[in-house]
């Protein structure tokens, strides 16, 4: 029953656009996806290392731009008289380089804020997002500033057999493209939560000095886990930048890894489905309140229910309720899963 | 060449003196109350509306305004220590960052619903002719601002020295088990330290309003800015706070001249993850505190 | 260092939804116009001036009778001064709302990050202020820009060039970081170089920008004896101030049709003068090429209260929606394709003068293209002179 | 003869202005038990952070197998074979007692970011491995029927032996306890001597142990090393070091607690 009900949830999901042929519904179910699949990566870190990092849009902006940027080629100058030049790539190579960036990324910043822990770990995530987007600001030969990059192809898919790609356009499209990587990422995030980097991971959160002692280093999994996560919010950044086809600097803004934080918190950091629920619930309010209510509206009820959920509910929707049902809570205490599966 | 460099030393220590009120505050708060405070520059931009809302709709004197968008700055502080911190003073650190996020999010939001999303100038008895001593000029409105900023800090300084709730955020500051056993009222002095960090956040926010535009997004990097100043001095250090606001202002203002003027924003924050990675503690030994 | 926007996707969320609603056959059904400005962010002042003259120039033509003997009505959607939400903002108008027609963006970057929707859902644009030279030339026949590129706008003022005395010999520059500014830059550069007049130091600044005494210190070093400075409304006030604070002794010239109206109430020191590249100058409106016109605009405008100032950037909303009424009249019918083929034929009494589309860009797939008027205003001491 | 397992030669740490050892060399052979006693503040818990690698000496070294542990990291020092129980109840309160022992079990995996990642089939096997092993480990402690119980919850008896059986889990050839009877009744206490000898004797385990409770510390050890004020003043089989006058000394300057036990957290 427990093997079967992800199952079914991820066909209802997939059945959708059949079952609600509606475009717009769609495009807002694909851009709460694309936001869930970058709180699902954020959730490692936040609730499975237990490290409040806040430049998580950093890696999205990185995986939208390295993307955009490999797809579309550019030619820069590096002084010296040296140039660099990149001819455009096809989408897939982007996608990769959306991922394998951000990674790397993700492996530096490790790198150097895991020797700070607490504020000064927070404030050095923000900086690290902030330079970021200064940087894409700024730098205006390779990632045209402010002008922003457009005119960024879809993805496509081929298979043998196939005269030429079929470009994902339509919204059905990409809405089954953005549940495709959602559930990889999901998958591939609860493989690891299960493992044995997992496990050091939950260690580490739950006692840093008992985990060192058992001998479980503590850089090493930290950094593992930042690149990780960074690699899937860059693929989730990939697919932002295919599917609305234009990326600008604003991408780093410190509100859009605010809004990831909060679908993880809501939902219950340090759960599987946390990040889900939280983004199911987040994800499409702003369109649902376009029209209705000004864009002021959203970030005050975004900032009320961060409030509250920290306040009353600190661990979030999916611990609460899984406690109604008391066989499971005693068992899974908000941390990793480990009893035998299947 | 040298002036320029002059200019530019005027440029930063004017700007400095600003920088330090911001970093003052944030890091006293985090000093006596282990809050990292995400609305410091949302009460900036607070402060900033109240003085063009009392200067040009109000019609009051530019002076009085000031002083007044400070006092609504200290207040609407004691307010959100009240509401929001005190209920979660033994939450742990992230908790409570998370908190002023959220707070922050519904200050900044509730500021552009107000005022509307274009940006407003305040009107300033004073008059934009520049005032020249050899090489350098600058403006008497900045002159001014610069004055200010400088008079707070020190009047900030005497009041942690010689008053008595001053006594009691320093014994806080340094050991808040030991000063609320000799007595000091823990809950009285982390509502006075956030009102008095966040009025400082708006007296900063008033002056530097009227130089230059009141927009609901201002506090947005002057907020990030505000954390970088306090990392530059060691987090919880208030000397170090002020040097480190002078530094950001001096390196923002010659990165700017000599290097590049598109990244000047992006310097401050550059030196932050340097320091972090070279000296975690900060540029200021961490140990030098209050008093 | 919260920023307000809707949610990164609203490209994604694009409101493909229509309401099931019968549209044809009710008399008074009002003929859609779609408009997209920045109405809040970093360049929300002028924005907010030009959907104000569009505003006014509804208000107009519905008294005397509308379009088509239906009213028109603007549809408005605010893109936050930002490329994505003008593409969310573009992709509501013509799915959700269904206007036959638009008018957008302000920005050169919000309006050629809306161009690959045109072609996609097949609307015709009509383009207000931005001033790239791509977007016209990029091969997109859904675009009619009433604007001038940077380039005509330089040509306009190097025809202009002997009445400035002492004459300009040198020039520098200050431009916002975006095509605007950079255009800016690049065109003045190149036409008034070709003259003879050649540029010292180009600095740019970030939209957000509002300390610029770094650049204008920089400045302050070249030998140059006039400063370009290429900005919206809300920087460019800030950067006078400053450029007098910082003692930049050079004449001052603002490009681009914006005007710092705070300097009207606040103006510079005593002696100080700036000199703005305008496209109507709303103190001398019988100087205008339809005196008429830009009279009913300056009335429409005041019965709203709205600044004086905004006049220099509203008749850009103005003249696009009589552009945009005056093609659905030649149509017969509020269809996109056929507006898009009147506007090719469409000959306007606008504020700033005629209004006539004339090709450009790839054989085949050209976009429209107009000739307007650019004057240059003399403010000194809150006064306005005109060149 | 072959070197001792652990050597600490000339150690000096000083903290702030203060000596919190001055001058500390003792040797561990191979399959012994040692003590480590001495009043509050001798320094007992200092030495253990410098052989686990949680406090750089000042001055000296420490040497495991003839090779140097100085500089180290405890998680480096842990794979080694150097592992240590915490003073103050020490265990991830928030897991399951099996999980607890699965964490525990870290250094006994391999298992990589790929193996994770693609569940590889010796991933898998290695799974199974260790939790048959976890088993294993529980049942040692006596905390196999608590498998499934939130550590929290533990009593704290059971908490203290879950602390010890994480120490042992990543099979050390040195353990360190750091006053594992603090608190337990004498049955506890009995058990728990108990178990430090069949750790010793099954498990081939080498024991440093920092203990107050005198009548454990003398019936279980085979050396027993006196600290007091950072110093070494005696070492030795139980019986002589009980009759060491120094010690005697050292011992009567310290106030002895109601329950008869010389306590000395440091």
């Amino acid at each position: 029953m427990r093997y079967f009900l992800p199952w079914a949830f991820l066909a209802l999901l997939a059945a959708v656009p059949i079952l609600l042929p509606d475009p717009y519904t769609l495009s807002v179910l694909a851009s709460a996806g694309i936001f869930i699949i970058g709180a699902i990566s954020l959730n490692l870190l936040l609730g499975y290392t237990g490290q409040l990092s806040l430049g998580h849009a950093a890696f999205f902006g990185l995986g939208a731009y390295a993307s955009a940027l490999t797809t579309l080629g550019f030619d820069i100058g590096i002084g010296f008289g040296q140039r660099i030049t990149l001819a455009p790539q096809p989408v897939w190579f982007g996608f990769l380089a959306g991922i394998v960036v951000p990674a790397l990324f993700g492996w530096l910043l490790g790198r150097l804020a895991f020797r700070v822990r607490g504020a000064y770990f927070v404030i050095i995530t923000i900086c690290f997002a902030q330079v970021l987007r200064l940087l894409t600001l700024n730098w205006v030969e390779l990632t045209q500033g402010p002008m922003a990059l457009s005119g960024i192809p879809a993805l496509s898919l081929w298979w043998p057999g196939l005269d030429a790609p079929i470009a994902l356009f339509r919204k059905d499209q990409i809405y089954w493209l953005v549940l495709a990587v959602a559930a990889v990422a999901f998958l591939l995030v609860r493989q690891v939560v299960r493992s044995r980097i997992g496990r050091a991971l939950v260690a580490l959160r739950e006692n840093e000095t008992l985990a060192r002692s058992v001998g479980i280093r503590v850089t090493h999994y930290l950094v593992i886990a930042t690149v990780i996560s960074a690699g899937i919010a860059g693929a989730a950044g990939s697919l932002f930048a295919h599917s609305v086809r234009i990326v600008d600097p604003d991408v780093f803004l410190f509100i859009y890894t605010v809004t990831m934080v909060i679908m993880v918190v809501t939902g219950g950091k340090g759960t599987l489905w946390g990040p889900v629920v939280g983004g199911l619930l987040f994800g499409p309010l702003p369109d649902l309140l376009r029209g209705s209510a000004p864009p002021e509206a959203q970030w005050i009820a975004y900032g009320v229910a961060m409030i509250l959920i920290v306040m009353f509910l600190p661990r979030g929707i999916v611990p609460a309720v899984a406690s109604l049902w008391p066989r499971r809570a005693a068992a899974k205490p908000a941390a990793v899963a480990v009893e035998a599966e299947g | 060449m040298m002036d320029q460099a002059l200019q530019h030393l005027v440029n930063g220590t004017v700007l400095g003196g600003t920088y330090a009120l911001l970093g003052i505050g944030l890091t006293l708060i985090f000093g006596v109350m282990r809050v990292v405070n995400f609305t410091h520059g949302e009460l900036y931009a607070f402060g900033a509306y109240m003085v063009y809302a009392l200067v040009s709709l109000l019609g009051l004197n530019f002076y009085l305004s000031l002083v007044l968008a400070t006092l609504l700055g200290v207040a609407l502080g004691a307010l959100v220590e009240l509401v929001l911190l005190r209920p979660l003073r033994h939450a742990d650190i992230d908790s409570v960052m998370l908190v002023m996020i959220g707070a922050a999010l519904v200050l900044q939001n509730t500021e552009m619903w107000v005022w509307g999303g274009v940006a407003k100038m305040v009107p300033t008895p004073f008059v934009g002719t520049p005032l020249v001593v050899g090489p350098v000029s600058v403006l008497p409105l900045r002159l001014f601002v610069f004055a200010v900023a400088v008079a707070l800090l020190v009047g900030f300084w005497l009041l942690l020295d010689r008053t008595r709730i001053g006594t009691a955020m320093r014994a806080t500051f340094q050991d808040p088990q030991t000063a609320s056993l000799m007595g000091v009222r823990v809950g009285l002095v982390h509502t006075m330290t956030f009102a008095l960090g966040s009025g400082l956040a708006a007296a900063a926010g008033a002056l530097l309003g009227p130089v230059f535009v009141v927009s609901p997004t201002m506090g947005d990097l002057v907020g990030l800015k505000a954390f970088a100043i306090v990392i530059l001095g060691g987090l919880g250090n208030l000397p170090g706070a002020a040097i480190g606001g002078f530094a950001l202002g001096y390196v923002e203002e010659f990165g700017a001249g000599y290097l590049s003027t598109e990244y000047r924003d992006a310097f401050g924050f550059l030196l932050i993850i340097l320091v972090l990675a070279i000296r975690p503690q900060g540029l200021v030994a961490a140990r030098e505190r209050i008093g | 260092m919260l920023n307000r926007r809707t949610i990164l996707l609203g490209g994604l969320a694009a409101p493909l939804a229509a309401p099931l609603v019968l549209r044809h056959g009710l008399a008074a059904e009002p003929v859609r116009i779609g408009m997209t400005q920045p109405l809040t962010g970093v360049v929300a002042a002028s924005g907010n001036y030009v959907a104000n003259g569009a505003k006014a120039a509804v208000a107009v033509l519905n008294r005397a009778g509308g379009v088509l003997g239906r009213p028109i009505e603007l549809v408005l959607e605010d893109n936050k001064s930002n490329p994505r939400e003008a593409v969310a903002a573009a992709e509501k108008l013509m799915l959700r709302d269904r206007v036959p027609v638009m008018i957008g963006a302000w920005s050169s970057t919000f309006t050629l990050a809306i161009l690959p929707k045109l072609l996609e859902y097949k609307v015709p644009m009509i383009v207000e202020t931005s001033s790239a030279a791509r977007i016209t030339t990029s091969g997109n026949p859904w675009v009619f820009r009433i604007a001038p590129t940077s380039e005509m706008e330089a040509l306009a003022f190097a025809e202009l060039l002997p009445k400035f005395s002492p004459p300009i010999r040198k020039i520098d520059f200050l431009s916002v970081n975006n095509d605007f500014g950079r255009g800016a830059t690049e065109k003045y550069g190149a036409v008034l170089g070709a003259k003879g007049i050649p540029t010292g130091r180009a600095e740019t600044m970030t939209p957000e920008a509002t300390d610029l005494s770094a650049q204008l210190t920089a400045l302050k070093q070249s030998d140059s004896d006039t400063l370009f400075v290429t900005t919206g409304v809300e920087q460019l006030t800030l950067a006078l101030r400053q450029a007098i604070e910082q003692r930049v002794n050079k004449r001052l010239i603002s490009t681009g049709g914006s005007f710092p109206d705070q300097l009207l109430h606040n103006p510079l020191p005593a002696g100080q003068s700036s000199d703005h590249i305008l496209f109507y100058a709303p103190w001398f409106p019988e100087l205008a090429r339809h005196p008429e016109v830009a009279r009913a605009y300056t009335d429409e405008w005041n019965r709203n209260g709205w600044e004086f100032a905004g006049l220099t950037e509203g008749f850009r909303g103005y003249d696009a929606v009589l552009t945009a009424a005056a093609a659905i009249a030649g149509a017969g019918k509020p269809e996109a394709e056929a507006i898009r083929q009147a506007l090719w034929k469409v000959d306007v009494k606008g504020v700033n003068g005629d209004i006539r589309f004339f090709k450009e860009g790839p054989a085949g797939q050209e976009s429209g293209q107009n000739h307007p008027n650019a004057y240059v205003v003399r403010l000194a001491d809150g006064k306005a002179t005109l060149i | 003869m072959s070197p001792p397992l652990l050597a600490v030669e000339h150690v000096a740490v000083h903290i702030g202005g203060l000596v919190a050892i001055a001058d500390m060399s003792f040797e561990v052979p191979a399959g012994r038990i040692v003590s480590l006693i001495g009043p509050n503040g001798a320094g007992k818990t200092t030495a253990f952070n410098v052989i686990t690698g949680y406090m750089p000496p000042t001055k000296g070294r420490v040497l495991f197998e003839g090779q140097p542990l100085s500089g180290l990291p405890p998680e480096r020092i842990a794979a080694r074979g150097v592992v240590r129980s915490f003073q103050r109840t020490s265990i991830f309160g928030a897991c399951t007692v099996f999980e607890n022992a699965l964490m525990a079990l870290h250094l006994r995996g391999r298992a990589g970011v790929f193996g994770a990642l693609l569940r590889l089939p010796s991933a898998r096997r290695e799974e199974e491995r260790l939790r048959a092993e976890a088993v294993a480990l529980l049942e040692l402690v006596g905390l196999a029927d608590r498998a499934g119980t939130v550590a929290s919850v533990l009593a704290y008896g059971e908490q203290r032996r879950l602390g010890i059986a994480l120490a042992v889990a990543a099979r050390p050839r040195l353990l360190l306890l750091d006053e594992p009877a603090a608190g337990l009744n004498p049955s506890e206490t009995a058990e728990c001597t108990a178990l430090i000898r069949r750790l010793r004797d099954e498990r081939n385990i080498t024991v440093l142990l920092v203990e107050h409770d005198m009548a454990m510390v003398m019936r279980i050890s085979d050396t027993v090393v006196v600290l007091n004020q950072g110093r070494i003043i005696a070492a030795g089989p139980p019986d002589a070091v009980r009759d060491d006058p120094e010690v005697i000394r050292a011992y009567l300057g310290a106030v002895p607690e109601a329950d008869g036990v010389l306590h000395a957290p440091a």
